[in-house]
């Protein structure tokens, strides 16, 4: 119990969002490109986050089939930002791999199949700036 | 001087004025103080020469309610506390006749003192119309000092030579400008605030509540002073704790903050010298730099800072901090 | 500065000035909707944030306060026109001359809090009891005169 | 010394959960001046006000500490208390143990003790107040209506019914506002200029109303009952007594033909002449010159309109007017429009033509709109056979980079409307609206919406659509998911209808300004009470009616038009108002005279006289300060800008605010 409420804590320090503002407006799932890949639509991560029902959502396929192309991100109208909790939980997985932090030119060495593409992609969506 | 006593004694016989506020010859040599002239025989101890650093603009408040016209002698820096006087309604100026007087700066005997200059007997060389060294003839025998070296703090950061109000002008006056009117300031502000806290509290404790700075005070012109009153509980003689002892420095500068026309007085009388007119100064400072430049005393139409604004005004959280890194 | 062996536990007394207008409204609102902030702040209700004069703020650091905020309305919303515009000046001055003599920024603040603005009031009121909370006691400000 | 009776209020649980309301009792006893303390359930009710009374009488009770809740709430009904009991009503003070303690502190000990500190404070203070009598000040038996939309035009009418003048300020050209624009209005269906239009009419010809038609109000000051307002009419370039409507005008004017001067009114839909009626049934019907667009007073050259004008009432000498004129009351009704939409660039609204708001939908629906109620696509004149509606845009946004935090109220049931009337004229429209959530609370409103999906088979999907797409072929691309079907859609459209949120009239905030009226983050002006003084802002004498109080439909609108006309006959039929005591207050014998206070008055109450004084023995003649009473409202400003402390605050007066510091630092 406890270590679902510290993943919890942890997405939401991750994303920097607050899945409790969510109104199930929709739009998330609206703009996903990648709706009818997923398992568990955007406008439901915030739900699954709130209910600590975290593993489902790191194991699901979802979490994997996220572009990282941000339009839930940009459109939602109450700041959840459903593509923010989703890497956070993409993040929660490979933290538990233990890689942490990276600086940018460590990562060419680090680059093994194991890494998931969509994290890397999303990092690099995210960093950006 | 001898110009300025008769002609004083001319209005006085012509009916021009009843009487003159100037400054009569102290027990000492460099004490002159504050004295009304009536007759022409009082005129024997009139004085005015470099110790005669008195601010009398203030002595217009009392001397304004009496019958006749009064003539005070006003140095150019006094003449802007006593614009300051008349924007507060509390002087008559139809009442006054102002000669403005000339200056070549104030002369401070703790100066004199500092440099080992004891046992005087008489000094020379301080007449307003001199431009040589001052020579003082003690017991120990002839010291010379430079002018400039005995000149008060004040003198230095000198407003400029122009009176800004008078009825006939007496005597030439000569810029004394030479230092930065802020420095001081500056200095306070670049201590940390350890330091700042130190050096007032050893400042501050020397205070022993005479209340020179608060009399002599131009802009503290009020008939009773707050500490006075009763509407503060402010007031509370018995109790050395009290609030007024720990506070009277602040809210004293707080009260003349926008009317203080920075003349020094508080500074020259205080017995313990205490650099009081610092906390002015600071006031002064914040105000040009927080709302433009502002000299009270000069324009008496000018509205004070502290009784206007504007939209865009300074945030006091914006007030604090400037200095930090 | 000494410490103590056993720290008690420091709760800071906090003095609010609030404008009946704007920020004692925002208060109100604050706690009709449960917004909490701490107990050690004490409101005093005046008319407006230009009724308060700075003698109220140095008697209350002169009996123990360790923090003094100013709460009205925000400039061009004061209920009196202007009111807030010369307490704008007044605090500016007066804060800039408590740092001139040494004493720690952040004892003092003004707030502008609307009377719709009770998250607001909850949340500056939550802000300041921290930062009073992390200077500590106030000791400076007790005596301006630094008698002991 | 004060015989203080101190009164702890338990407020049912809401203080008595988190206060131990028996110890406080127990702590305030000692206090000094303190004879009497006790608590009760519900210190307002009138067992508990019977209490304090008693009290009063059996022990000579000279002031009251009641500790409750705010004295914005009750402070008025513990005075009103006291006086029954005969004592001076300003011998109460509260302290605020519920908003200020109970409510927002959960340790029990910490709140005992806090709410302790706030009676203390309360009780020094008491200990320091004095009788107080309010002054009186006469009412100026005329109100102001600040805006002339379907608000302005209600509360007007039933002020002038009552028989007091009512002045309303509009600032376009014609009375009517948001309400003419529409074409049918909800739950009922009613034509909404056929229920509109008779109200303006009788407005311009009520005996008791006059009407400022293009003309802005520049300035106010006074006071509850005596305001005065400046009134700018804006120069109509045509003279209102020669003119008689017969529109010769704007229909000569050759820039109505090239048409370059998009219609106010039509939403840009349609153009308009220089010289313009808003619509037919404008009143005033009398046109006004566009100065900014009329080739005239661009260049000198055409003066079509005054050559034509068989009365001769074009008037292009004409000159911006001021008026000065006393009000007792006023009240704003200033309204609302849609927001800018330019932040949603996903809905392609700045794209395509076939893109509209609600607003121009009226419009378009409208016989006297633009298509003369023929529904048709701007880009190609076709009428659409799939709309699509789209519900909560920029509506119940999380920050104010996103949109309105709130929920504009009105949107689902004149969605609902919209579809119907689409599907009566045209059945076999497709329509579809997506929704967040569809909000029909109100008399016969669930029901209207069930209409439209069971009766007119409106298609309802819940999901916010996510971007609409305009496409090749002229089609809209509408993408959104299907929350409940768990389905993404991909739908084309012929036109897309987005529900814009709803925001107050821009020019409220500089109104509010003028007024000193609160106004909240969303530039909806705030009320005096959330619940039991909705109409009435908190400055005195200023009234709310509309949407500019915050969103609300047509007949909540004229509701709370006609709750604010009733304040206001309320106010007008007083003769007399109690003043404010708590008044500033010259201490002649230590006024330096020095007019600093003058100086920070923002009431001109502050003037200065020569007066005799005797000052210990000494008698003179001194300026002094003297405080016009009728005309000081209490802000104490002179008070903090007084050096000498002359100044002083009755009932705030320096040495109560200073033994309140002392209580709480003790």
């Amino acid at each position: 119990m406890a270590n679902v409420e510290k993943q919890v804590q942890l997405i939401k320090d991750i994303s920097g969002s607050d899945p409790y503002k969510c109104m199930r407006c929709g739009k998330c799932s609206a703009s996903c490109p990648s709706y009818n890949e997923m398992d568990i639509k955007p406008h439901q991560f915030a739900s699954y986050i709130i209910r600590g029902d975290i593993d489902e959502l790191v194991e699901s396929k979802a979490a994997w089939k996220c572009l990282s192309c941000f339009a839930c991100i940009e459109r939602c109208p109450r700041d959840v930002q459903p593509g923010k909790l989703v890497d956070a939980a993409r993040q929660i997985v490979e933290r538990q791999r233990e890689g942490d932090y990276l600086q940018p030119d460590e990562i060419p060495a680090l680059l093994d199949p194991e890494t998931p593409q969509q994290l890397l992609v999303s990092a690099f969506r995210r960093y950006r700036r | 001087m001898q110009e300025l006593i008769d002609r004083l004694k001319e209005l006085i016989a012509d009916g021009t004025i009843v009487r003159a506020i100037g400054w009569k010859k102290g027990d000492m040599p460099y004490n002159p103080e504050p004295a009304y002239f009536t007759e022409a025989e009082d005129f024997d101890d009139f004085v005015y020469d470099g110790f005669c650093g008195a601010n009398l603009s203030k002595m217009m408040i009392e001397a304004g309610k009496l019958e006749g016209k009064t003539a005070v002698c006003l140095k150019p820096c006094d003449t802007y506390s006593f614009n300051q006087l008349i924007r507060e309604h509390r002087v008559n100026r139809e009442n006054t006749y102002i000669i403005g007087v000339g200056c070549r700066g104030k002369l401070d005997i703790e100066k004199a003192r500092k440099a080992g200059i004891k046992g005087i007997k008489s000094i020379s060389g301080v007449e307003i119309e001199g431009d040589g060294d001052v020579v003082f003839d003690t017991i120990y025998g002839e010291k010379k000092m430079a002018y400039k070296d005995l000149m008060l703090d004040r003198c230095h950061v000198c407003k400029g030579k122009e009176h800004v109000i008078y009825d006939e002008l007496i005597g030439q006056s000569q810029d004394t400008d030479d230092a930065d009117r802020f420095e001081e300031v500056r200095k306070i502000e670049a201590m940390t605030p350890d330091e700042r806290f130190a050096y007032f509290k050893t400042e501050l404790s020397k205070c022993i509540r005479c209340n020179a700075c608060r009399n002599v005070c131009p802009a503290c012109s009020c008939r009773k002073c707050v500490f006075d009153n009763t509407k503060f509980d402010s007031q509370q003689k018995a109790n050395v704790d009290s609030f007024e002892e720990k506070m009277f420095h602040i809210i004293r500068a707080f009260h003349v903050a926008g009317r203080c026309t920075d003349c020094g007085e508080c500074s020259r009388v205080c017995p313990e010298g205490i650099p009081l007119h610092l906390f002015n100064r600071k006031f002064i400072k914040d105000i040009d730099d927080f709302y433009g430049e502002f000299q009270a005393g000069k324009d008496p139409e000018a509205q004070s800072p502290l009784t206007d604004f504007t939209f865009e005004d300074l945030e006091p959280k914006d007030a604090v901090g400037r200095g930090d890194k | 500065m000494s410490m103590n062996e056993e720290k008690k536990e420091y709760r800071p007394l906090i003095v609010a000035f609030c404008c009946n207008w704007c920020s004692y409204a925002g208060a109100d609102l604050a706690g009709s909707s449960r917004l909490s902030y701490p107990a050690d702040v004490k409101i005093i209700r005046v008319p407006c944030s230009g009724r308060v004069n700075p003698m109220f703020i140095l008697r209350a650091f002169e009996r123990g306060a360790d923090g003094v905020i100013i709460c009205g309305c925000h400039p061009g919303d004061c209920h009196y026109s202007t009111g807030n515009y010369y307490a704008r000046r007044r605090m500016a001055l007066l804060f800039s001359m408590l740092e001139y003599i040494g004493v720690e920024n952040g004892r003092t603040r003004v707030e502008w809090c609307s009377a719709a603005e009770g998250a607001k009031f909850s949340k500056t009121m939550n802000e300041f009891c921290e930062k009073i909370q992390s200077l500590g006691e106030n000791v400076r400000l007790g005596d301006l005169r630094c008698k002991n | 010394m004060q015989k203080i009776g101190v009164f702890v209020c338990h407020c049912g649980t809401n203080i008595a959960a988190t206060v131990d309301v028996k110890k406080v009792v127990e702590l305030v006893r000692y206090e000094p001046g303190v004879v009497f303390a006790d608590d009760y359930m519900y210190m307002c009710s009138e067992a508990g006000q019977e209490k304090i009374i008693e009290a009063i009488k059996e022990y000579g009770l000279t002031g009251l500490v009641i500790c409750s809740c705010s004295p914005r709430m009750h402070e008025k009904t513990f005075r009103a208390c006291a006086e029954k009991a005969g004592l001076n009503p300003y011998m109460v003070e509260v302290a605020n143990i519920r908003e200020q303690c109970s409510w927002i502190h959960k340790d029990r000990e910490e709140a005992t003790k806090k709410a302790v500190i706030l009676a203390r404070a309360a009780i020094a203070k008491v200990n320091l107040n004095t009788p107080l009598k309010e002054g009186e000040s006469p009412v100026t038996k005329r109100a102001l209506v600040i805006g002339g939309g379907i608000a302005g035009i209600q509360t007007a009418l039933d002020i002038a019914d009552a028989g007091y003048q009512v002045d309303i300020v509009e600032k376009e050209p014609s009375i009517g506002g948001r309400m003419s624009q529409f074409d049918k209005t909800f739950p009922t269906l009613d034509c909404a200029s056929c229920i509109l239009t008779p109200k303006m009419v009788e407005v311009n010809q009520h005996p008791n109303i006059t009407l400022y038609t293009y003309s802005e109000v520049e300035k106010v000051s006074g006071y509850v009952g005596n305001f005065d307002v400046d009134i700018r009419k804006k120069a109509r370039s045509v003279d209102f007594d020669k003119c008689t409507g017969c529109g010769e005008c704007s229909t000569k004017c050759p820039l109505g033909k090239i048409g370059k001067i998009p219609s106010e009114f039509d939403r840009g839909l349609k153009n308009r002449p220089a010289i313009y009626m808003p619509f037919a049934q404008a009143v005033p019907a009398v046109p006004v010159i566009d100065r900014e667009n009329c080739t005239y007073f661009k260049t000198g050259k055409c003066g079509v309109c005054a050559k034509i004008c068989p009365s001769k009432a074009v008037d292009y000498e004409q000159k911006d007017e001021i008026v000065t004129v006393k009000y007792g009351a006023i009240v704003v009704a200033t309204g609302f429009d849609i927001i800018n939409l330019d932040k949603f660039g996903e809905y392609a609204y700045n794209e395509s033509p076939d893109v509209i708001t609600s607003i121009e939908l009226e419009r378009l629906m409208n016989a006297a709109g633009p298509t003369g109620g023929h529904l048709e696509r701007m880009s190609d004149h076709k009428q659409p056979k799939d709309i699509v509606f789209i519900q909560c845009v920029g509506s119940r946004c999380d920050s104010e980079e996103k949109g309105k935090p709130y929920c504009s109220k009105v949107c689902c049931m004149y969605t609902a409307k919209h579809a119907m009337l689409i599907k009566d004229h045209w059945p076999d429209t497709n329509i579809t609206v997506f929704y967040i959530d569809v909000r029909t609370p109100g008399k016969n409103f669930d029901e209207f919406y069930r209409r439209a999906v069971e009766q007119y088979h409106v298609n309802y999907i819940k999901g916010q659509v996510g971007k609409v797409k305009p496409q090749p072929d002229g089609s809209l691309m509408v993408q959104a998911a299907d929350l409940l079907d768990g389905k993404q859609i991909n739908m084309k459209a012929d036109m897309v209808v987005l529900a814009a949120a709803v925001e107050p009239n821009p020019g409220v905030r500089k109104i509010a300004t003028m007024l000193t009226a609160s106004i909240d983050n969303n530039n909806f002006l705030t009320e005096a009470h959330a619940k039991l003084r909705p109409v009435e802002s908190p400055t005195a004498g200023i009234f709310l009616s509309g949407m500019a109080q915050g969103p609300k439909d047509i007949p909540e609108t004229v509701s709370q038009a006609g709750a604010a006309a009733v304040k206001v006959i309320g106010l007008l039929a007083k003769d007399k108002l109690k003043t404010n005591p708590c008044t500033a207050q010259c201490d002649t014998l230590l006024c330096n005279g020095c007019s600093t206070c003058a100086n920070v008055c923002p009431y001109g109450a502050i003037t200065y006289d020569d007066v005799q004084v005797m000052d210990h023995g000494l008698r003179e003649t001194r300026r002094v300060a003297q405080v016009n009473l009728a005309l000081c409202q209490g802000c104490g400003a002179c008070t903090s800008a007084c050096p000498s402390g002359a100044m002083d605050l009755q009932g705030f007066s320096n040495r109560q605010i200073t033994t309140e510091v002392d209580a709480i630092c003790r």
